[in-house]
């Protein structure tokens, strides 16, 4: 019988190794998988790599792991964290390495991996700072580079249900990146708030298919996705 | 001489979408485009997380922060609209199915290289969020800003002197001054505020403007 | 207002022209639009490229576009039409090409024309007939061969339901191949069983956002996906 | 000597199939290896055409032929199962996520090759389908075939004499006589049916078998 439900955060990352590439579903603040963020933590792992849109707003999941000095490069298309310059202090005393990526291009080079094909051609970035050192080519008149798909050993993903064997959906925008971490090669864990049975999510329904998970934990805390007014921060780029 | 609020900038763009087109709005400024959509219009917005079809912002005292668009702000989803993940919201920008793109810029050069990205003074860490799939991928790139920097030069440019976010893409650029269309790396002119002459325009910017046949006034209706 | 539904087949199919490259959802015999493709027999149309996963089993539908030559390619990864030689025959007489595709790479092909990416490399085919004459380079010690996207004019899809934003929904196996002939740049066209209302499809149940869609149509003729055991024809290959 | 049925080959091959894997069924022969499933194993069979988790046939007198296999044989879907499109089931393939394919042959060489398409007797149009993908993508790559031709030559060979489906894919062959395993360009005998000896199955082999330190007798219930 299938059954990846593991019972707790902690177990389901038991395995995580110092120096591992992690994938993190979530944009701004919103489709986290922050218990998992915070049982790995616990575990005092280093040296982690951490492909993620941006660092998570607050002061939990990720942000902990930066502030702590745990991740040592973070892969992403927007590394300001508003309010605060921690991630230019890491930057500046060499603990933090940052590689900048387009959004679209980011969602892409992960999605290569879980295809099976090793890296795409775009026209993103072309004749930009980011297109420095990459493979040029032309296609039809117009030219792209190459970004290379991107590696990892764990995807931590949130979503909003989840079964035994694996399928999960997702809860309005909290779903963003989290279905393309989930499909790449990497071993994915997902913290989902509310596990039914099989077969409870219709099969026209499923956003990933169990295939691409192969652990399901219950989120322990219940979800906290409203805010009032006051406390949704807004993390707009001054211009774009 | 009356220059237009950025309100008013916003409304000159929302104009100039027609009905039934799909558009992202960059955040920030470009937001507020969304407000002036006008009467029987209906315009499909698009939010790189994932969103097709936002309405207008949530009003409730508690929001819920699980329906965001791109620039953290809680939205509602208007009937007909649809979530999807990244690797779809990207297929839209970057394989042409956007419509209309409106970004912030710190500079537009003539032949319609835009600037919008990483500001070179100060220490801000690097972002780029989407713009730069934005800017390759919708059919028009509207750019919004003031025509005049705070230090008070012109941010049309003959080249960008700061980082691209891409090259040769911005199709028009909204002002408070004037509205600019940049066709074969030529600048043209199609609307400009009362009160002001295109020479002084011109003395003030180190680009080329063109007449377009098509010139007339830029105004904007005070209440917006 | 949006409203993209089109009453007739016959109308949303008028500006299809002779020449023209068609995307075509379905698999086997499950998710064509048959009347779409009825409605462009009836125009007289000639020269059509039709990319498909195979000819149509049965009499209508595309098969009636190439038994009377009015495709004059075939991008597909099954060519064969059991019971008959009319794929054979119609190749032997020099009325059609055919270009055969693996069904991973047909899928993936189309997927990057609707994503702004050239072409994709793959290992699959690599040392088979399919790699001749195709680039070849190696990532990490693996071969790949290129693969270059498909542009079409016109993707003709059949789906369960639809509104007038152009959003869609399956039924079953019936998705197969439509979610990703519509997500091309080409003009796609829903054959669409029941109308709905905007808003009546769960934005979280959408598999094709209606910006992919151009023109919805009602199908005329009822669904008829139910066959007695006996024409349930069986159209495996013999090994594989 | 008793060789096995295509029954019992499909019973043999379940038997290596664990608990919980992803396995894909080639059309044809291969498709019975889902009718020996051992009590208790829960196995996810996916269809190249967006299925998971299919079940049993349909047994209805009228059938849905919106639910099929990738054979066009209607079937069922488990709870668990999931619908997606052709692009997504791909990305299982290619990318590695499923753990086993069961694909007939043709011929199969010692260093793993395969070739499964495309009689070149005849005047067939091609077909290839999804098995290029399925025999680089998958983890595991079983092939289901009798060991001997229709004209009594071995089908596993030095080397292919017609075309490739994929090179070096195939991890384990399961034949009527003997299951072999292919392990860096060698074949290994790790079953043979009571009654044939390995000499007098090489004497009729281009290719040269070793026997695996764990051999044993290949058999099968006689009513599978």
């Amino acid at each position: 019988m299938i059954n990846k439900i593991v019972p707790s955060a902690e177990e389901a990352v038991s395995d995580i190794h110092d120096g591992a590439v992690l994938l993190l579903g979530g944009f701004i603040n919103c489709g986290f998988a922050d218990e998992l963020l915070a049982a790995i933590h616990a575990r005092g792992l280093r040296n982690l790599t951490a492909v993620s849109n941006n660092p998570s707003v607050g002061e939990g999941g990720m942000v902990k792991l930066l502030s702590d000095g745990r991740i040592s490069k973070l892969i992403c298309s927007y590394s300001r964290k508003e309010g605060t310059t921690l991630i230019e202090d890491l930057c500046d005393s060499g603990l933090l390495t940052l590689e900048i990526v387009p959004q679209g291009t980011l969602a892409e080079r992960v999605r290569c991996n879980g295809a099976g094909i090793p890296g795409f051609y775009t026209r993103t970035g072309v004749g930009t700072p980011l297109a420095e050192g990459k493979e040029h080519r032309d296609f039809d008149g117009e030219t792209y580079i190459f970004e290379p798909a991107i590696k990892a050993d764990f995807a931590l993903v949130r979503a909003l249900r989840g079964d035994r064997w694996g399928n999960l959906v997702y809860d309005k925008a909290a779903r963003n990146f989290n279905p393309v971490m989930a499909m790449s090669r990497a071993v994915t864990i997902a913290q989902v708030d509310h596990i039914v049975e099989a077969g409870d999510i219709d099969p026209e329904h499923v956003i990933t298919p169990g295939i691409f998970v192969q652990r399901v934990v219950p989120t322990r805390a219940p979800a906290r996705v409203m805010a009032s007014a006051a406390t949704a921060v807004q993390t707009s780029a001054p211009v774009s | 001489m009356q220059q237009l609020t950025r309100q008013q900038i916003a409304w000159r763009i929302a104009q100039d979408i027609p009905d039934g087109s799909y558009v992202n709005l960059g955040s920030g400024m470009p937001l507020m485009v969304s407000d002036y959509v006008p009467a029987g219009r209906e315009i499909v917005f698009h939010a790189e997380n994932g969103l097709l079809g936002i309405g207008p912002r949530q009003t409730a005292e508690s929001k819920d922060m699980n329906l965001i668009n791109a620039g953290n702000i809680p939205v509602t989803l208007l009937p007909g609209g649809a979530f999807f993940h990244h690797a779809d919201s990207f297929v839209m920008v970057r394989g042409g199915h956007l419509d209309y793109s409106v970004l912030g810029a710190y500079q537009v050069a003539e032949n319609g290289d835009l600037a919008n990205w990483d500001l070179p003074q100060g220490r801000k860490a690097p972002a780029v969020g989407g713009a730069m799939d934005l800017a390759v991928g919708a059919k028009h790139v509207f750019v919004m800003m003031e025509y005049f920097a705070k230090d008070g030069s012109a941010k049309i440019v003959p080249r960008c002197s700061l980082p691209l976010t891409g090259k040769g893409c911005v199709t028009t650029i909204y002002t408070d001054i004037a509205v600019l269309d940049l066709i074969d790396g030529k600048v043209w002119v199609r609307e400009i505020i009362e009160g002001i002459t295109l020479q002084s325009l011109q003395a003030e910017t180190d680009v080329q403007l063109r007449i377009s046949p098509a010139l007339t006034l830029l105004s904007a209706p005070a209440s917006s």
